[in-house]
């Protein structure tokens, strides 16, 4: 779950991370307002689960008012990545000398959390990781005992942080540790982190993931998730108990298990067929799960063949494929639909769907090859 | 046994809900020696026959148990996985989905210090085909022989298992990681297992988008490898920042794509699959060369 | 540092443990309120820093606001082990089904916190350690990890605490454990933990110590520091950075480190004498600080003679003689001084004191002899 | 060398303040090794003479330090212990007094699974005579020999090196391991340093009142002791529940009073001194009787 720029900084600021003074607001007037109250040059600033909104046109300086009024009627429903901007965070623009980068994450390798600091700011860090590997430094805390003093310090020397800001530096870093412990982040970045003209340190931006599996424990952060048009099918999914990612193609695919879905998606490739989604129904998969997994494929105007991929070992074939016919006898399907069942009561399935119209395989390629061939048959009716 | 659990491998089972009777059940069925369940509070009660204790200690005493399956639900699997590491359980498999990485760093940093081995979390658990299944894959599909094989995957496992036994490839053991970004014993962990493992005669790697576990177990093998291996990759056609289902299955910025997988394999000399169902043609063909 | 019992059933209730509706009172018509408040029969409790106020009187039932107003009269102005009594607790009188006992300390041995559970609560635990050793059951937590679930479980089967209650109280320890760690504590117990009649469980009694060495991070805490009219001199040493502890023998003590001045105090025992107090200069003691440590053990008036015994490592011996040439032309003391210096710069300082009003010698069980000879001299003016 | 320190042991100094600085010029003074030490945004100049680093890692890089000694100020101790266990230097001697037992308990937890031995804190460090001193101690009471030595206390430990020098008994180690509660080398484990050093021939042990340290380091002489021991217990007059200066040296309840260890060490075989002066006519006669 991704917050919002000004959402983060709020946390940050609880934490004790020195921020600009700043404010929401969601029309021109507001912002119009908050720029008068903060009583200086401003910027204001587009609030979408995107990156790149810099580059969008979704960031305005404003000298005045009038101006962050102005900037706020060009940003707000302007469209960043197929998000529209509801939300702009009005802020005091800061007097900046220098940028820096700061960030933590999770080190799959090392089975650590791992505190990124870097002189170079304000870009791309992982463009900077493979251009300038020297400029940036690394440190990897225990989790049992959080960013030590020692080890902020380290990082700020090995960064090469200028003197007058070694001791802020090192303090954000701890913090910033404390808060990607205690929200269970799984990125907390404060890029640009800002050395203004007269020595002080600020969070420029501020970027917070949280761990979805998480929220359960933390209440006042679930409270802040926004869900955008685009993600709502998945949404719905993930509150069905499985996971559903729409991609490009035109051939729908249903299958239980992460690695058996993508390998669909890859045998799908390899047939010449491009996959209009991912969609994995978990373990244990029931007939009503596999009823609504189909309507929620189909729901997809660019679905023109649908591919059911189930291999048993919780999930029973027999129970997937009374969900199919019992969704197709409701609502016979708009295009053609593809079933491979293999493992537990896998034969039992395949008789069950012996008379049913749809094409049954014994393989995945078999399948996948079949559900490629009929999404490029033209549509009939 | 080949590696991991064998004939004499003692199981107990955290976490007797619905999920842990059923597949506890055909657990047993198969053979596996299911000595124990904890239940706080059930403590001196049997379930489906099984005695059922109150803590993970007292299981270990009155049962010698060597090993143990979690299926605790995600909030509380923390807490069960340190239990089983503080009776210093030799094996521990994690079935359940879903835990918190936070919560699973901290199980990592007690594990660096720890005699267990965990295999998982949010995989299928582990079997020595013709001994001992601690996991909830489907059993018929695995054969005893001599391919050893690790997997990212869950009923990926299953489907290339089956496609082994059909071609008359039978395994050694089949160690299911997990999918999560963060579990007790790597790809890299479990390729050395079999890799040192005298009844494992070749290797078969599933890997899938996301982290560098398969680089690291190609550049293992590049500088170990005694036997042959012969890899998977699942998501080649994965786009960059989409979650795979797996927490771990993702390719974020130029980290964890499929290209660099299928790369650091074919510069180890390991043969890459593009689908499944070529995997038992290359297992045959590198055991032949070898 | 010891907190009050009402302090620490404030701090309890804040991480979430149960405890009775109770009133601090500071005289008989405030406890007659707070048991009107309370509008049940009540407990009024003395509150001081010491154990065994039951046994001397200080706890005393009220059915009413009237005897709960005749009960803090009387207990209100009482001495109990020395220390007078300016507060009392008025609580609700709690519905007792049964008692436990559960504290956090620190095992020396395993260097790591201990938990204890009994069933047999409301008594001396010590007592119940050494005469019912299997009615306790134990629990190392890791400092790392805190007491996770697990381990309270574990204590509270070993226990045989109850099934009905087996949740709470294992909830209760996580909390407590809790406490233990956030307030630096070095021992916290509830003793007596009740169980009511109504199956829920409660703090009846409440003890938290705090490590004072932690107190420098723990300013809400520090706050609540009370020093008795008996421990003021041993604040007052704290404060110039040396150790004091009254005693009540007639030889007064000085020395340099703790090892050390225990073994002064054990010599002059061997010599037939006691010890009147012992104080510790601690490392490198300059002339100011052995001049204050000489006025505050002359100020105990028991004190009938005075050995000061310098090892010299970091501490000089020619500034300790300097300190005490200081103070005895100052003020010429009304009690013989025996001087011992030994290490460094001991013969410039023994030379330095050849021609003062006082003895030297040369050896710890000398100067000890000496020092209680001197202190069984009649007093002569 | 004897045990812990010796002519080759390369000390750095975890800061250098006043008493840093005296104390580094007395141990240089003396022979040992101080080849460094470390001041946050004073790396790359020099103090006394001795080259500063930014960090103990860094200093540990560049100059091959293989202990520290650490005089750090109590709210930023347990950093500066964890600093140098990090940088797995082998020995580190804590002077520091004051910490809090919250933070000593996490260094003791790392501790446990770490390559570094801590002596102290609140302790005057370890010398081996003519070799190499760690620590505050005057030298001049120390002098080489055969008697290994271990202590509580400081200037206790002064005193009675005084006494056996003076008495013609050279000391082979004197470990101070520190008056706090939790220290990182207890009694136990420093007395079983010596009785395995072949350069030691007898062991005086110094304890004092609280805890039950001296309790397991007489256990285990009486199981393991291979050479003759002396002990002694200061605060045999301490009344119960009255903290004597060091924050370990309290008897509580029944809990370490002076009796248990003397009856402790005497039913091991150690002869108990009842004066630090009686401590050189013990172990002469226990070594005439080995």
């Amino acid at each position: 779950m991704k917050l919002h720029e000004y959402q983060a900084k709020q946390i940050l600021a609880r934490a004790g991370i020195p921020i600009p003074d700043g404010r929401l607001a969601t029309s021109p007037e507001e912002a119009e307002a908050a720029a008068k109250a903060i009583a200086a040059p401003v910027a204001v600033k587009a609030q979408v689960h995107t990156g790149g909104r810099g580059k969008a046109g979704g960031i305005k300086v404003a000298k005045s008012p009038a101006e962050a009024k102005a900037a706020a009627g060009a940003i707000l429903g302007m469209d960043i990545k197929g998000l529209r901007v509801d939300k702009v965070y009005v802020e005091r623009a800061a007097d900046v000398a220098s940028e820096l980068y700061l960030g933590i994450t999770l080190d799959r390798d090392r089975r650590r959390p791992v505190v990124i600091l870097s002189t170079v700011g304000g870009v791309d860090i992982e463009e900077v990781a493979s251009s300038r590997p020297d400029a940036i430094a690394r440190g990897w805390p225990s989790p049992l005992l959080g960013l030590l003093p020692f080890e902020a310090r380290a990082l700020v020397f090995a960064a090469g942080v200028a003197p007058a800001q070694r001791e802020a530096v090192a303090d954000i870093a701890r913090r910033l540790y404390r808060v990607y412990g205690e929200s269970d982040a799984t990125l907390v970045e404060i890029n640009p982190l800002f050395v203004q003209k007269n020595g002080s340190v600020l969070a420029g931006d501020a970027k917070l993931d949280i761990d979805d599996n998480a929220l359960f424990r933390l209440p006042e952060l679930a409270k802040l998730k926004e869900v955008s048009a685009d993600e709502e099918a998945e949404e719905k999914a993930r509150a069905l108990g499985f996971s559903y990612v729409q991609l490009d193609g035109d051939v729908g695919i249903i299958g239980n298990g992460a690695g058996l879905v993508m390998a669909t998606l890859d045998a799908v490739r390899n047939a010449g067929g491009r996959a209009a989604n991912f969609l994995d129904v978990g373990g244990g998969a029931k007939e009503a799960v596999v009823k609504a997994a189909l309507e929620i494929v189909l729901s997809n105007p660019r679905v023109r063949s649908v591919l059911i991929n189930i291999f048993g070992g919780i999930t029973r074939g027999d129970e997937v494929a009374k969900g199919i016919l019992d969704v197709i006898q409701a609502h016979p399907p708009r295009v053609p639909l593809v079933v491979r069942l293999s493992g537990t009561e896998a034969e039992a399935g395949r008789k069950l769907l012996e008379s049913a119209p749809l094409e049954s395989r014994e393989t995945m390629d078999e399948a996948a090859a079949e559900a490629v061939r009929l999404a490029k048959v033209p549509a009939t009716a | 046994m080949s590696v991991l659990l064998g004939r004499d491998t003692r199981v107990i089972v955290q976490g007797l809900g619905r999920e842990g009777r059923f597949h506890a059940e055909r657990m047993k069925e198969y053979g596996t020696k299911v000595v124990g369940a904890t239940k706080p509070g059930a403590g001196g009660t049997s379930i489906d026959g099984i005695p059922i204790f109150d803590t993970v200690a007292a299981a270990v005493d009155e049962t010698g148990a060597n090993a143990s399956i979690v299926f605790v639900p995600a909030p509380a699997a923390m807490d069960a996985l340190l239990e089983a590491i503080d009776a210093q359980i030799d094996l521990v498999i994690a079935i359940t989905e879903g835990i918190p990485i936070a919560d699973m760093l901290k199980v990592a940093a007690v594990l660096e210090t720890a005699a267990t081995t965990l295999v998982g979390p949010n995989g299928p658990g582990a079997i020595t085909p013709g001994q001992s299944k601690i996991g909830i894959m489907p059993a018929e599909n695995f054969s005893p022989g001599g391919v050893g094989f690790v997997s990212r995957s869950g009923t990926l496992t299953y489907e290339i298992a089956d496609l082994l036994t059909r071609a008359g490839l039978g395994q050694s053991t089949c160690i299911g990681v997990g999918g999560d970004p963060v579990v007790g014993l790597p790809t890299p962990g479990a390729v050395r297992l079999l890799n040192e493992d005298p009844e494992t005669e070749a290797i078969v790697i599933v890997g899938e988008i996301g982290g560098s576990a398969e680089e690291r177990a190609a550049e293992y093998m590049r500088s170990e490898g005694k036997k042959p291996a012969v890899a998977f990759i699942a998501g080649r056609s994965a786009p960059p920042g989409k979650r795979m289902g797996h927490a771990g299955a993702i390719v974020s910025g130029n980290q964890g794509t499929a290209e660099s997988k299928v790369r650091a394999f074919e510069e180890a000399g390991i043969p890459v699959a593009n689908a499944p169902s070529e995997i038992p043609g290359l297992v045959k063909k590198a055991l032949r060369h070898s």
